[in-house]
């Protein structure tokens, strides 16, 4: 479970994160929404500690992650995250940016480490790619190639940060479609996104950020249908 | 025509001995090459990312080493330290010193490369649970290299092209056997021509060596 | 002894403007090659990219042999060479030529550079416009491409001063082989080459400087 | 490529400048004369307290021009620039007590001996070397391209030692080196053992070495005759007008050896 207790975070005078209070269960799937700027993606990366906060708690199933204590590499490996630039690693072929981490990070032996990555790489639909480097796959097979390396490290949780949101928009549906393929399979998810449609059909729950400010978090109908607050309604009048 | 008549058969008789100071030339530029990588990897770092002491230490470094002929560097490794009491052999003086110019040189051409890989690589290597060791060795040294690859060559060619400043302080390399040879005959024309060629040959080969190797080692 | 005769001598303030002269030869040797070779090479660059493969088989490959033989070999080469064919050259003039030439075979590769940095579409667009050829390459390729390829300049530039110091190789007697003259009569190495290496860096530091200014503000 | 260039460059001048006269009437009609010297062996040759050129060699040079009636022209060399700066014509004669070996004589001319030498070493303070013999397993430094060098490599390797001697480009680069401690001995000459070993505190004086007086000639172009000729009459004329024994005594003391060998009739 993901626990957040009035986390506040700041970037120099700018207050980014103005007291965010939120819990995410083991299987459930979240999407954050709202205009750019709103915070976010801060928020993902202060959840897997890219970026220090200032107030506040961060818990993954009990443990602090921004506590001194805490080993955050081996925290991190709990938290698969995927970018909204795909980041795939350029000098290596698609089966070895997938075997790497598990094979450096959890010691796995080579062979294990493949298998694994085959084995990611066939579940998000790139068993004819394994041998390919990144520069000779397309935006929306690099991020599929991102999922899988996630993957591979058999995370308990996973954060999607805007992850169609460079792509062309024919490649959008590839990569939601595997993103719908892990929430059925029961994974823990949170998702800041732009698709207002794979928010509202693939979510459990889904929140709208404003400025810093968690505005209103609820069951996708009720945010898309019946929004409580004129931010949000504002906002979604905007999107549609 | 000319007062001045050619004399090649003194230098077809040394032939031997200067392919053998080549080798010698190439030695001495390969060791050069590879501590002035490790060296510049480590001052481009310190530079980039620490402060204080050890900053100022990289940032001096590489900017002597870049602002101050080979030459003059060359003859502070000889009778600069020497005054200081340490006595360094030919060998050593041209090693340091050609070291202590490369890593200068490519410290900056490691911290382009650096510059040029996103940051985003970083975030992406740390959130797969990878250590500050295991993303700089795995992920974004290897990208550097192929980034500073073309400047390396270069720097490469360079040091084999400044290890005949050997000859100026008594070092038998390729440039010194040559001045030797010719200050005994006074066939300095001659000798200096048949070495000449000898040089362009051994650039044209590493340049050759470093396009095959590229090929290999860059897939991607 | 009949007359008391003194062959070495404690290094006085007059030894300082004998090496602060001798700085000044440096610049002066270094200006003119620089200037000339550099118009030279700039003709040669332009040559290259319009002549395509003939002039990469001719001008090109004779300016490679410039670019692969170290400077020291030429150095003495030519100046072994130039009398046989009834060039009576002094040291000055002997390294003047061959520093014009180096010169020239680094900026003709740079040049080529900046003209290709210029992407065809915008020539094209030049001409639309009614522009003539010349004109395009004087208002567009020049200002655009120069950008480009400034900092490569700005390194020849730094490079061919600093390499200035091996006419000493021939006995001009600029910078690095005052030091020399001044070591082998005060026998003071530590202080004359950190007087030297001093000197020199103030020839070469605010060029960098002032280069790597410009380049942030056309980087804006 | 390139022999094409020269054979263009070469027969252009050939149109242009008229047949050459030898180097006697060349320094006459040029008024002046181009001195190579050797300015890093003191006392014979090396440069004053302002930087300029003196010693022995120079007054030598200066007196031929006088005889000449030209401006002299010092032009400082190194060891092995010494003969190539008079086979490929850039100075007319040079001063750089030069053994006249018959090595030599096959590339430049000589003149009778002019000066006589005799190789010796000098020895940094904390190394014992007392004789010849001491200098096994010692490390040997000389200037490139002299006798000495070439000597010494003759012994070196008989007795297998050719790696423990070092090479530098001038024999004042040889005496920082041996005082710096660089090389326990350096071999240099008679006449610069008594001001080196009086300016360098960590130098003493050193043992002579085996093999025969080094008889120095002027050195000039090898087929100009008349030249040399000129040349040998100076050299006797140094000596009967008593000008030699003057500078000898002025550069490097009392003992001026003389220039004759015997047995030999010159």
């Amino acid at each position: 479970m993901i626990e957040i207790r009035n986390l506040h975070k700041h970037f120099g005078d700018l207050h980014v994160l103005k007291g965010i209070d939120l819990e995410v269960k083991k299987g459930e799937v979240l999407s954050v929404i709202g205009s750019s700027g709103s915070g976010k993606s801060t928020l993902l990366y202060c959840i897997n500690s890219l970026e220090k906060i200032q107030q506040g708690t961060v818990k993954i199933d009990g443990i602090d992650v921004h506590a001194k204590s805490t080993d955050v590499n081996k925290l991190r490996q709990k938290l698969g995250m995927v970018f909204q630039q795909w980041n795939s690693f350029p000098h290596l072929t698609a089966m070895e940016n997938v075997a790497l981490a598990p094979r450096i990070v959890k010691g796995k032996s080579k062979a294990e480490a493949l298998h694994i990555a085959e084995t990611q790489l066939k579940h998000v639909g790139l068993g004819d790619k394994l041998k390919s480097y990144p520069s000779a796959l397309s935006g929306g097979q690099q991020q599929r190639l991102a999922i899988a390396r996630a993957l591979a490290m058999e995370p308990e949780y996973m954060l999607f940060d805007e992850a169609t949101s460079a792509l062309d928009p024919e490649k959008v549906g590839e990569v939601l479609d595997t993103m719908r393929l892990l929430a059925e399979e029961g994974m823990t998810m949170i998702c800041v996104t732009h698709e207002m449609g794979f928010a509202r059909d693939v979510s459990d729950r889904v929140a709208y950020f404003h400025h810093g400010v968690m505005e209103e978090i609820g069951p996708p109908e009720q945010i898309f249908d019946n929004p409580v607050s004129a931010h949000t309604q504002k906002f979604l009048a905007n999107v549609r | 025509m000319f007062e001045y008549n050619f004399h090649w058969r003194p230098v077809l008789k040394s032939l031997p001995d200067l392919l053998q100071a080549g080798l010698l030339t190439l030695e001495v530029a390969v060791i050069s090459m590879l501590i002035g990588i490790t060296i510049g990897l480590c001052l481009a770092l310190m530079r980039m990312k620490l402060n204080g002491p050890l900053k100022w230490f990289a940032v001096s470094w590489i900017e002597v080493a870049r602002n101050t002929p080979v030459l003059f560097q060359l003859f502070f490794f000889g009778f600069g330290l020497g005054a200081a009491g340490i006595n360094l052999p030919p060998y050593v003086i041209i090693v340091t010193g050609l070291s202590f110019n490369c890593a200068g040189y490519l410290a900056e051409n490691f911290r382009g490369g650096f510059q040029a890989v996103p940051d985003t690589q970083m975030n992406a290597a740390r959130c797969l649970g990878m250590n500050g060791w295991q993303t700089y060795t795995r992920i974004i040294i290897p990208q550097v290299f192929r980034i500073v690859y073309h400047p390396i060559t270069n720097q490469m060619v360079w040091a084999v092209l400044m290890s005949s400043l050997g000859m100026m302080i008594g070092f038998r390399e390729l440039s010194g056997e040559t001045q030797f040879f010719a200050s005994r005959t006074f066939r300095i024309f001659e000798y200096f021509a048949v070495t000449a060629v000898i040089y362009y040959v051994i650039v044209k080969l590493i340049l050759g060596l470093s396009r095959l190797l590229s090929a290999r080692l860059f897939r991607y | 002894m009949q007359e008391t005769i003194t062959f070495f001598s404690g290094f006085g303030i007059s030894d300082f403007w004998f090496l602060a002269d001798a700085a000044l030869k440096t610049l002066w040797i270094s200006v003119l090659s620089i200037s000339v070779g550099t118009v030279l090479g700039v003709i040669f660059g332009w040559m290259l990219h319009e002549g395509k493969w003939l002039a990469a088989l001719t001008i090109g490959s004779i300016l490679d042999i410039f670019r692969s033989v170290p400077l020291i070999i030429q150095l003495v080469l030519f100046y072994n060479f130039a009398p046989m064919i009834g060039l009576n050259l002094d040291p000055f003039g002997s390294g003047v030529v061959i520093l014009t030439i180096y010169t020239a075979a680094l900026v003709s590769n740079v040049a080529r550079g900046g003209i290709e940095a210029v992407p065809t579409p915008m020539r094209k667009a030049s001409r639309t416009l009614g522009m003539s050829y010349w004109q395009d390459l004087f208002y567009i390729v020049l200002p655009i491409g120069g950008r480009a390829v400034f900092p490569a300049w700005i390194g020849v530039v730094l490079g061919v001063m600093k390499d200035s110091a091996l006419v000493s190789v021939l006995g001009y007697v600029e910078l690095l082989k005052a030091s020399q003259i001044l070591i082998t009569r005060t026998q003071e190495p530590f202080l004359i080459l950190a007087l030297a290496g001093a000197f020199y860096f103030a020839l070469s530091y605010p060029i960098s400087r002032y280069a790597a200014k410009f380049e942030q503000r056309w980087a804006q | 490529m390139k022999k094409t260039i020269t054979c263009l460059l070469s027969a252009a001048l050939l149109a242009t400048t008229p047949v050459k006269a030898d180097t006697l009437d060349n320094v006459v009609d040029r008024g002046e004369l181009r001195c190579g010297v050797v300015l890093d062996f003191p006392p014979i040759g090396y440069r004053d307290a302002s930087n300029n050129p003196a010693g022995f060699d120079v007054d030598y040079c200066k007196d031929l021009a006088k005889a000449l009636e030209v401006e002299a022209k010092i032009i400082p060399v190194t060891w092995s620039e010494r003969l190539p700066i008079i086979a490929t014509g850039r100075a007319d004669v040079v001063f750089g007590a030069t053994s006249d070996s018959l090595a030599r004589a096959r590339t430049v001319g000589f003149s009778i001996p002019y000066a006589i030498y005799f190789a010796q070493g000098v020895v940094n303070t904390d190394v014992e070397i007392n004789s010849f013999e001491d200098m096994r397993g010692k490390r040997v430094a000389a200037a490139l391209g002299t006798v000495p060098e070439q000597e010494w490599l003759k012994i070196a390797k008989e007795w297998g030692e050719e790696d423990l001697y070092q090479s530098y480009q001038s024999e004042n680069e040889v005496f920082l080196a041996v005082s710096q401690g660089k090389a326990d001995i350096g071999i240099t000459t008679n006449t610069a053992v008594k001001p080196i070993t009086g300016q360098f505190k960590t130098l003493k004086e050193g043992p002579r070495m085996p093999w025969t007086a080094d008889y120095t000639s002027i050195v000039g172009k090898r087929m100009d005759v008349t030249w040399l000729n000129y040349l040998n009459l100076f050299v006797t004329h140094q000596v009967r007008s008593g000008r030699y024994d003057e500078l000898w005594g002025k550069y490097v003391g009392d003992n001026v050896p003389e220039l004759r060998i015997p047995g030999v009739m010159y």
